[in-house]
């Protein structure tokens, strides 16, 4: 460990160490209302570090970590749908009165474990990382210690630890099979195995180890088989936090994924397995969630079954890796390009929920009737974002929509993008269902809604992102570029 | 002491301490009064602690006694006393024969995969490492197994082990926050 | 002396008559209106002058045919439609026709349609009162458009530009025949006419497509009339095209002009549509439109020569329209039905003789016709005028309250009844006499169904006459159950404007016939003069010669018609119509139902087989299969989720289990798949 | 002379004033601003088209750099033969719109907003010579007609709209798709360059598949059998400005697809496949008519008449690769630009009537002829050029598609002539039934248009007779465009 | 065989803690089942560490020796992390019985379908 190590983790120490100032912050003072703008502020410093450790990526820690422009891509989207997370907690957190400082505290202690997840390249650091972003959003998930927000945070917190066991399964096992836990050697390893061997048959566990870790990951971005705690959790837990969860934790899921996939599985044979299963697995989450939202009537679990379908949309960027005798890099481009468009998107529409279901005091869909009628602006704002859900242009949902489906007819998977686009149709009865509600419905009550400055700048703000990137998305669709072009190395 | 050979006495321990563990195990997840599945719970922490020794990891024994059966259990015990007044006994779902099955076949799996699908011959030390480095093996396993496992923690894995203490904080504040008053 | 230009005026004055009165007077001076009627009568009369000169000139002219360098209109890529005159024999007639017809109409219309023409009701007209003005400029505006697009059809020098016009013509009939569009049945007969021949001119349409078809490879531009008719049999006698493709084109066009001329079988919408105007009635479906038909089959005449099968057709179809019409207007109780059977009736002479190969005979037949029926048809508006009904049950006794009204209409009865030396015996004569000397079996047929048709011609006309002007007065349209929509009853001679073209044309009703195609050489004309004309560059055979033995049989079996309808509708009848009647019977009702072939279109084809079949199903179809198919789709997309949604129980282990069994299935499938 | 950026300027005028009219306008402020707009807007595409005409301008726009090399997305934007009618038709239904929706009071500033977004978005369609933008503005359409119908609807409004919405998304879906795969086979995503790029391009699925689903999307948009049921419903229910605009304009983009690239792209396949269409557009034409008469709900009369006419641009597009395609196709080009201006001044005079009876149900109509000349002159004049009456525009476009089809499918074209027939049935009994006959006590009071309802009016009647009295003005500009199209792709 | 027995073992251990963690209603059984699956684990690791080479052999096998431990510190943090799961799990348990008066995991299915 040396000062150019700490230099490459600085966002995250830097992060970790904004979340002890404002636990103090709390201890010290009674003013709750500082803890949002500092950390807010405080956000600047781990951005700023980002912005410096892209100029010179490296790997340290003994390689355990690696910081390049990919993980620095995810570092913005984390930081980024931090601050939106929140900036629209402002008025969420009063409810927890003294707590704040834990509320915040651990969102950012959160967004430290995924900042380090994108940058892991060891398996034990992939671990300590992982659990570090599922324990604070369990607790953040109970924090309203009501009953459905504890149940909430009671099965996040135990169907995370089985999928941890089950990660931590494979984990050692392909630990004891290629006698490392570091990425690139483990890659070797299986390299050298398959290429004497030439096949994967007596090598089971090899197989098995990698199934249980896609199980592990799978659960994390919640990916149908993995994905039954999302739509409970998603409803009971913060709105704020389902909002984190969605966006950030999964951005975070997808990046190790990827990390994951371009040092591991640099084989043709193997990366062609797993484009299968991830392939199918795409098709069937993107019908399952978008099947079973179209009935749902509270739209936090609505969003949490779109947010299933959406991760089989970004699943068919990871399908369509390894159509082609090399690493295609549309996927992955496709996948960069959708969870920071998803991000600006999701998290808008979040963050109208929160002023919402703040105002009416429950989360149906009814209660948005007439939205435009109480508060235009929040009304326009979830339309975008609602039509940047099901990719209609001229959104960031659209282009990178656009780009995924682009990647998988690329590499001769066009009935999955088949498959995509049915799903996109299905799912815009549902979505539209909402903007139908805000527009046509007339409310039960009329008054005005007036979002607090926080709610307020945050949807517009990830609004802003959602049109700005529809019109223009070049800078995204470019870093990720880079980004993924660094991964490959 | 080899790394090739394993004495009787050794392979005894093993039985009586794996069936010991496994049969603990089965009675947690069996035994109907929770306080006593909490007891067998601590027979096997303690039964796995017996399997580390067997495994040359004797500071991991340690910690899993201090950790485990000294810190974890007695939080447990002290939940269950809290929630005690509620004499649920440990109840298990209706659904605990499908459940049973799926966790038969996942074992049954399991031992298809290491035992049939896999050649471990190519990973073994027994059979990949010369005798030179077997003696350094065995060296850092029986003798010098504490300052490595420190050395490790504290330069290959010192990112992990300040996150985690990152993490145990994180867990705190959680914790904490969740048992507040009302 | 008449050039192009002159030519294009013909078409055009009236043209700008009906856009001045469009879109000028009616939007914006309509309480000027009067100024209509002389408008629309100033510029036909031009018209009619110019067309008069034209006539002269090509009559004249040793060249015949005058045809102007065609205009573009539509070109796409190397299809060239283009718009031009063929100024020939046949189109100079019917200039005549039109505008000589269309300018008594128009002069008799001025005091037939005039609002305030007896208190301040027209005839036939009893809407809101002041409704009386818009009706003015808006009637002569329709007659302007009509006269223009019949003088456009007769002058069209490609056959596209005349199938435009062609339909246009049938749009003023439409608008004209629904111009009371607030009576149902007016509304009905306009809606009747339009779909009806709409049916004919599917069949010009496709004849259009094959010709184009055909034709658009070999060089010329086949649209061409001029062209069509002297290279197209040229292009069979080649073998560039088939025998059977000429026939194809020809029997197409005869179905367009089957139903523009109202032959059998769709001559049903004729008769409806005597709801219009008695003027439009006189000009458009006596005189002009109704004979586009027959002028079509002229118009390509040299096509059908080359398809005798075709011509075999127009001449089964001509015979048997001229009779089958004929029995149909003997029970007719309806004065201006009467007189629409015996057009239709008459047209099928035209067809007949066509068929025949008498060119110049059918267009002789057309040119008197046109005369002495809108004569005809006049003098029944100027009766309706006097007695506000069309009824001839409530009529009678009008001889001496009405004296010109019933001498112009005797001369025209007579005329059409064939009797020597009017107009009509001449030229129905000559028909005959060609049906005749041709002698085959289908000749043979057709000149037969002729005779009788003569015979019935005779008697129904006489008929008509008798129970209209003769007897008692039967009270008129306060008698008749159905006048509501009539007029009042007033038993005087018509006024001026409308008397006066009675009159005029009286005269060629009455001269035309010998004067124009006389037998002999007489006084400066020559012999069948108007025939030879026609026919010059057709190279038809010689015309046979007038035989003196059938026009006095013709001529007797007209006089037997007559006598008949004499003995049976005189004061004291020898045989009195009800016992008549009752002896024909089933026939009897059999032509008063009109052979039931409205029932059968409007019952069964329309309503059973169309309406309530096809669409019906069409109808149900859509909504029950292809609609409901969509929203079972849908509807299966909203509730398979629910089947899913299932596991969805809550229950956290269920979740669990879920999941391993998910890890278990996938590894299963990768362990033991491969 | 040529002004540069006219075309973006078509695109944005509209979408600018939208945010104008949304953000500081209210009520008749909001409305003076969109008719002015699109008042602007019809000249702006009255320019474009006049100067196409007279000097082939294509006013061609070019931004390259606007996505990565890797992805070459373009704002490419060019006016040619088959588009710049189009242009002016969505710039003469938009002002009419505007007109049609004068009498709007609830949500008003809202409701011209998205009349005017809607026209951008369709001009955008109509320019875009970029595939995905093509795709982008296509889909940007969906939003505003879906809020129309949904906000402004009658009846199951909200039905419709989602029905509308689902099925055209559907269809675009597969359109994308087909759009991918020809740019991972060509590489490009430059509809100039795609027909000469796709024959030697190795495409990952059969040209036929794709060419299906590239079809698929304007099949459903034209509408074509069986993918037609959400037409009735959408019209039906939609204000006199959504109709006006759907019918006009929208089915059009459909046709429009079908040309420049189903035809433009695939000549080969489309003429494999030509029986296929021609067997639709039959069925179109003859079943659409059929349904028609069994409606009683005048819009929704008129919506399965939409049908049947779009059947004839079908037919004329099977004509591909016959000798005398030319004449069919601009027939059928030629049948978009007039049934856009008829079926939009039936849609506009029946809402207009509506506005003032609160019926359409035909039984309950009648007699409205005395008390509403004009209407029932505009109503009869498109109903005429509808059944397709020389001297309209709607028969030039019927008797280019007949003749250019007939040499190549000569039974499906007679059937189709014989839909002619069928035509007029439902046209005049519509006429008939609901405009006709005696007048009744109840509408004794209503009143004729008034001036402002005058002008949209005339201006589609003047189109409407203008072409048919000189359809050259038009034909040879689609002409041109068509002959250029099948030149490139070597089918003649 | 010794590896694989080690092995079979841990699996065992980690499907018992599996039936327990799917099977018990009580929620503080879950989370002793689950870390009876934490123990399979941290057996497998130790065990894997001692009979597995690690990754480098046989070139510079002195300098990879210290990577004998790997599975030891894997279970060093094994443990560690579980405590910490374990006293999260039962600090929400706890809130969760404050708001329910009651600990069966079965219970909490407010949230559903």
């Amino acid at each position: 460990m040396n000062y150019a190590d700490i230099i490459l983790i600085a966002p995250e120490i830097s992060m970790a160490l904004l979340a002890s100032i404002i636990i103090i912050v709390d201890l010290f003072s009674s003013n709750k209302k500082l803890l949002a703008p500092l950390s807010l502020t405080g956000l600047l410093a781990p951005l700023c570090f980002c912005i410096m450790v892209r100029d010179n990526p490296s790997i340290g820690f003994n390689g355990t970590v690696k910081v390049d422009d990919f993980s620095v891509f995810f570092k913005y989207v984390i930081i980024l749908a931090t601050g939106l997370v929140i900036l629209s907690s402002t008025t969420y957190a009063k409810r927890f009165d003294k707590h704040q400082g834990e509320y915040y505290s651990l969102i950012l202690l959160s967004a430290t474990g995924m900042m380090l997840l994108t940058s892991a390249i060891e398996l034990i650091t992939i671990y300590i990382a992982l659990e570090l972003t599922a324990l604070p959003t369990a607790a953040l998930a109970a924090f309203i210690r009501e009953k459905k927000s504890a149940e909430s945070g009671v099965k996040f917190l135990i169907l995370s630890a089985v999928s941890s066991a089950v990660l931590l399964y494979g984990m050692v096992l392909i630990y004891g099979f290629t006698g490392t836990t570091y990425l690139s050697e483990i890659g070797t390893v299986i390299a050298n195995h398959l290429s004497t061997s030439g096949q994967v048959t007596d090598n089971g566990i090899l197989l098995f180890s990698v199934i249980l870790i896609t199980a592990g990951f799978g659960f994390k971005i919640s990916a149908v088989p993995f994905q039954m705690w999302a739509p409970d959790v998603y409803e009971g837990a913060p709105t704020p936090i389902t909002g984190f969860l969605s966006v950030a934790s999964k951005a975070a899921g997808f990046a190790i994924i990827l990390r994951i996939l371009y040092t591991v599985f640099e084989n043709e044979t193997l990366s062609s397995d797993w484009a299968s299963m991830m392939a199918v697995l795409s098709a069937i989450s993107m019908s399952v969630g978008n099947l079973i939202a179209i009935k749902q009537n509270n739209i936090k679990r609505m969003l949490a079954y779109s947010t299933i379908a959406q991760a089989g949309y970004i699943m068919v960027g990871l399908a369509a890796m390894a159509g082609n005798t090399t690493l295609n890099t549309s996927g992955p481009v496709g996948i960069l390009v959708y969870l920071a468009g998803y991000t600006f998107t999701n998290l808008a529409a979040f963050a109208v929920i929160t002023a919402v279901s703040e105002d009416s005091g429950d989360d149906s869909i009814d209660s948005f009737a007439g939205l435009i009628k109480k508060s235009p602006t929040l009304a326009v704002i979830m339309t975008v974002s609602m039509i940047s859900l099901i990719g209609i242009p001229p959104t960031i949902g659209f282009m990178a929509k656009i780009y995924l489906f682009g990647a998988a007819v690329e590499t001769n998977l066009t009935w999955l993008a088949i498959v995509g686009v049915v799903n996109s149709v299905v799912s815009a009865y549902y979505y539209l269902r909402v903007v139908k509600t805000m527009f046509i419905d007339s409310p039960d009550e009329k008054h005005e809604i007036h979002p607090n400055l926080g709610v307020l700048s945050a949807s517009v703000i990830a609004i802003s992102g959602t049109v700005f990137f529809g019109f223009f998305p070049k800078p995204i669709i470019e870093l990720a570029r880079d980004a993924i072009n660094t991964l490959i190395g | 002491m080899t790394l090739t050979t394993e004495p009787f006495a050794i392979e005894l321990a093993f039985w009586i301490l794996s069936v010991c563990t496994v049969i603990s195990a089965i009675a947690v997840v069996q035994i109907q009064d929770l306080f006593r599945s909490a007891l067998f719970l601590i027979v096997t922490l303690l039964g796995v602690a017996g399997l580390f020794i067997l495994l040359g990891a004797e500071f991991l024994a340690g910690v899993q006694l201090m950790v485990y059966v000294g810190a974890i259990s007695v939080l447990i015990i002290f939940a269950i006393l809290m929630t005690r007044d509620l004499e649920e006994g440990n109840p298990s779902h209706s659904f605990r024969v499908p459940v049973a099955i799926v966790a038969i076949i996942f074992i049954l799996f399991a031992y298809y995969v290491i035992t049939q699908d896999t050649d471990w011959n190519g990973r073994l030390i027994s059979e990949n490492l010369d005798a030179e480095q077997q003696k350094v093996a065995a060296t850092v396993f029986f003798k010098e197994s504490i300052p490595y496992l420190a050395k490790m923690l504290l330069t290959d894995f010192v990112l992990a082990f300040e996150m985690v203490s990152v993490l145990l904080l994180a867990a705190a504040l959680g914790a904490l926050a969740l048992v507040r008053d009302r | 002396m008449i050039n192009e230009q002159l030519v294009w005026a013909i078409f055009f004055i009236p043209l700008a008559s009906f856009c001045l009165l469009a879109l000028l007077v009616r939007p914006f001076f309509n309480s000027y209106s009067y100024i209509s009627g002389p408008i629309a009568i100033v510029s036909i009369g031009i018209s009619f002058i110019l067309s008069l000169l034209t006539f002269f000139e090509v009559a004249t002219n040793s060249n015949h045919n005058l045809v102007s360098e065609p205009n573009s209109w539509l070109e796409i890529g190397d299809f060239h439609f283009t718009v031009g005159i063929l100024m020939d024999p046949l189109t100079a007639v019917m200039l005549v026709v039109v505008t000589g017809v269309s300018l008594m109409v128009q002069i008799y219309s001025m005091g037939y349609m005039k609002p305030s023409n007896h208190g301040s009701e027209n005839a036939e007209h009893h809407g809101p009162e002041e409704l009386g003005k818009p009706v003015y400029a808006r009637y002569f505006a329709y007659m302007s458009l009509f006269t223009a697009s019949m003088l456009g059809l007769v002058m069209a020098a490609n056959v596209v530009q005349l199938f435009v016009f062609w339909e246009l013509v049938g749009l003023c009939s439409y608008l004209l025949i629904g111009f009371w569009f607030h009576r149902p049945a007016a509304a009905a007969a306009a809606k009747k006419a339009f779909i009806v021949t709409r049916i004919g001119d599917f069949g010009f349409l496709i004849a259009l497509m094959y010709l184009f078809f055909k034709t658009h490879n070999k060089g010329d531009n086949y649209l061409e009339i001029s062209v069509i008719n002297a290279n197209l049999p040229g292009l069979v006698d080649a073998g560039l095209i088939t025998a059977g493709a000429l026939t194809l084109i020809a029997l197409g066009m005869f179905v367009g002009a089957i139903g523009k001329s109202g032959q059998f079988p769709l001559h049903t919408w004729l008769p409806d549509a005597m709801e219009g105007p008695t003027p439009v009635s006189a000009l458009i479906h006596a005189a002009t439109m109704v004979t586009a038909g027959v002028f079509l089959v002229a118009r390509f005449f040299p096509i059908f020569e080359h398809s005798p099968d075709v011509m075999l057709i127009v001449t089964i179809i001509g015979g048997v329209t001229a009779i089958f019409a004929a029995t149909m207007g003997l029970v007719a109780n309806d004065i201006k039905r009467v007189l629409a059977y015996s057009t239709v009736s008459q047209l099928g002479y035209m067809m007949l003789a066509l068929g025949v190969g008498a060119y110049g005979p059918a267009i002789f037949h057309l040119f008197t016709h046109a005369f002495f029926k809108a004569l005809l048809f006049l003098g029944s508006g100027s009766v309706n005028h006097a007695t506000g009904t069309f009824d001839m049950r409530y009529m009678g006794g009008l001889r001496r309250k009405m004296p010109i009204t019933y001498i112009t209409f005797l001369i025209g009865s007579l005329s059409l009844a064939g009797i020597f030396p009017l107009a009509g015996f001449w030229s129905k004569d000559e028909i005959l006499l060609n049906a005749w000397d041709k002698g085959d079996v289908a000749s043979i047929i057709g000149f037969s169904l002729a005779l009788i048709a003569v015979f019935m011609t005779a008697f129904y006309m006489f008929r008509a006459l008798l129970l209209t002007f003769e007897g008692d007065f039967r009270g008129g349209s306060d008698k008749d159950p159905e006048a509501q929509a009539h007029g009042p009853v007033h038993l005087t001679e018509s006024p001026f404007p409308m008397v006066l073209p009675l009159v005029i044309l009286a005269i060629p009703a009455v001269i035309i016939g010998f004067l124009v195609n006389p037998i002999k050489d007489f006084g400066g004309i020559p012999a069948h003069w108007f025939t030879h004309k026609l026919e010059h560059s057709l190279h038809l055979p010689p015309p046979p010669a007038f035989d003196p033995i059938l026009a006095i049989i013709s001529s007797l079996i007209a006089l037997l018609g007559i006598l008949l309808a004499w003995a049976m509708y005189k004061r004291n009848p020898y045989l009195s119509p009800a016992t008549m009647g009752r002896v024909a019977g089933p026939i009897y009702t059999l032509f008063l139902n009109k052979y039931y072939v409205d029932e059968v279109y409007e019952k069964f084809i329309t309503g059973r087989i169309y309406y309530n079949g096809i669409a019906l199903i069409s109808d149900w179809i859509d909504r029950n299969i292809v609609d409901r198919t969509v929203n079972i789709i849908g509807w299966l997309g909203a509730n398979f989720g629910s089947l899913i949604r299932e596991l969805q129980t809550g229950q956290t282990q269920m979740y669990a289990t879920v999941t391993s069994v998910g890890i278990i299935i996938i590894a299963a499938v990768y362990i033991f798949g491969m | 002379m040529e002004i540069p950026g006219i075309l973006s300027i078509a695109i944005f005028l509209p979408f600018i004033s939208a945010v104008i009219v949304a953000v500081f306008l209210t009520g008749k402020a909001a409305r003076g601003f969109a008719v002015i707009a699109s008042a602007l807007e019809l000249v702006v595409t009255g320019y474009i088209f006049v100067a196409h005409r007279q000097n082939g301008y294509d006013f061609s726009e070019r931004i390259t750099s606007w996505f990565p090399d890797s992805f070459p997305v373009q704002y490419f934007l060019s006016v040619d033969g088959i588009s710049a009618p189009l242009i002016l038709l969505t710039g003469l239904l938009g002002i009419v719109a505007i007109f049609a929706s004068w009498n709007i009071t609830e949500r008003t500033k809202e409701h011209f907003m998205w009349l005017l977004l809607l026209q951008g978005a369709v001009i955008g369609v109509f320019t875009s010579m970029d595939f995905l933008l093509f795709f982008l503005f296509w889909e940007l359409e969906l939003i505003p007609m879906f809020f129309l119908i949904s906000i402004w609807g009658t009846g199951r409004k909200e039905y419709s709209a989602m029905k509308f919405l689902i099925f055209t998304i559907l269809g675009s879906a597969f359109m994308l798709i087909g759009i991918l795969v020809i740019f991972a086979g060509t590489g490009t995503f430059d509809m100039t360059r795609i027909s000469e790029a796709l024959p030697s391009s190795n495409l990952i699925m059969p040209v036929g598949i794709l060419f299906l689903f590239m079809s698929i999307g304007f099949a459903v948009k034209l509408p074509v059998f069986p993918l037609h049921t959400w037409l009735p419903d959408a019209h039906t229910d939609a204000p006199t400005a959504a109709s006006v605009m759907l019918a006009g304009v929208l089915l059009k983009m459909g046709g429009y697809g079908l040309l420049r690239v189903s035809a433009g792209m695939f000549p080969d396949q489309l003429e494999k496949y030509a029986w296929v269409l021609a067997l639709l557009g039959v069925i179109n034409i003859i079943y659409g008519a059929a349904i028609t008469i069994r409606q009683t709900d005048l819009k929704r009369l008129i919506a399965y008449s939409s049908v049947s006419h779009m059947g004839f641009v079908l037919l004329g597009l099977s004509a591909m690769g016959g000798v005398t395609s030319h004449l069919a196709m601009t027939g059928a080009a030629l049948q978009m630009f007039t049934h856009g201006t008829i079926t939009g001044l039936l849609f506009l005079t029946i809402g207009f009537i509506y506005e003032r009876t609160h019926t359409r149900h035909i039984p309950d109509l009648g007699g409205l002829a005395r008390r509403m000349p004009i209407f029932t002159v505009s109503f009869v004049v498109a109903g005429l050029a509808s059944l397709g009456l020389p001297g309209t525009s709607g028969f030039v476009s019927e008797i280019t598609i007949f003749l250019g089809a007939f040499p190549a499918f000569k039974l499906a074209t007679i059937i189709a002539a014989f839909g002619v027939v069928l035509t007029a049935a439902y046209i005049l009994w519509m006429i008939q039934r609901s405009m006709f006959g005696p007048e009744r006590e109840r509408f004794a009071q209503i009143g004729d248009a008034t001036a402002v309802q005058v002008i949209p009016i005339g201006l589609l009647i003047v189109s409407i007779i203008g072409v048919g009295i000189y359809p050259a003005f038009v034909s040879d500009v689609f002409t041109e465009g068509i002959t250029q199209m099948l030149n490139m792709t070597g089918a003649n | 065989m010794t590896l694989e027995r080690f092995l079979i073992l841990g699996a065992i251990l980690f499907g018992i803690g599996l039936y327990g963690v799917l099977s018990k209603k009580h929620a503080i059984a879950v989370l002793m089942s689950l870390e009876i699956m934490f123990n399979g684990v941290n057996v497998t690791a130790v065990a894997l560490s001692r009979y597995t080479v690690p990754y480098t052999v046989p070139d510079t096998f002195v300098d990879a020796s210290r990577f004998l431990l790997t599975g030891h510190v894997f279970t060093v943090f094994i443990i560690t992390v579980a405590a910490a799961e374990v006293a999260l799990g039962l600090a929400i348990i706890i809130a969760i019985y404050r708001t329910r008066q009651s600990v069966l995991i079965t219970d909490a299915k407010e949230l559903s379908r």
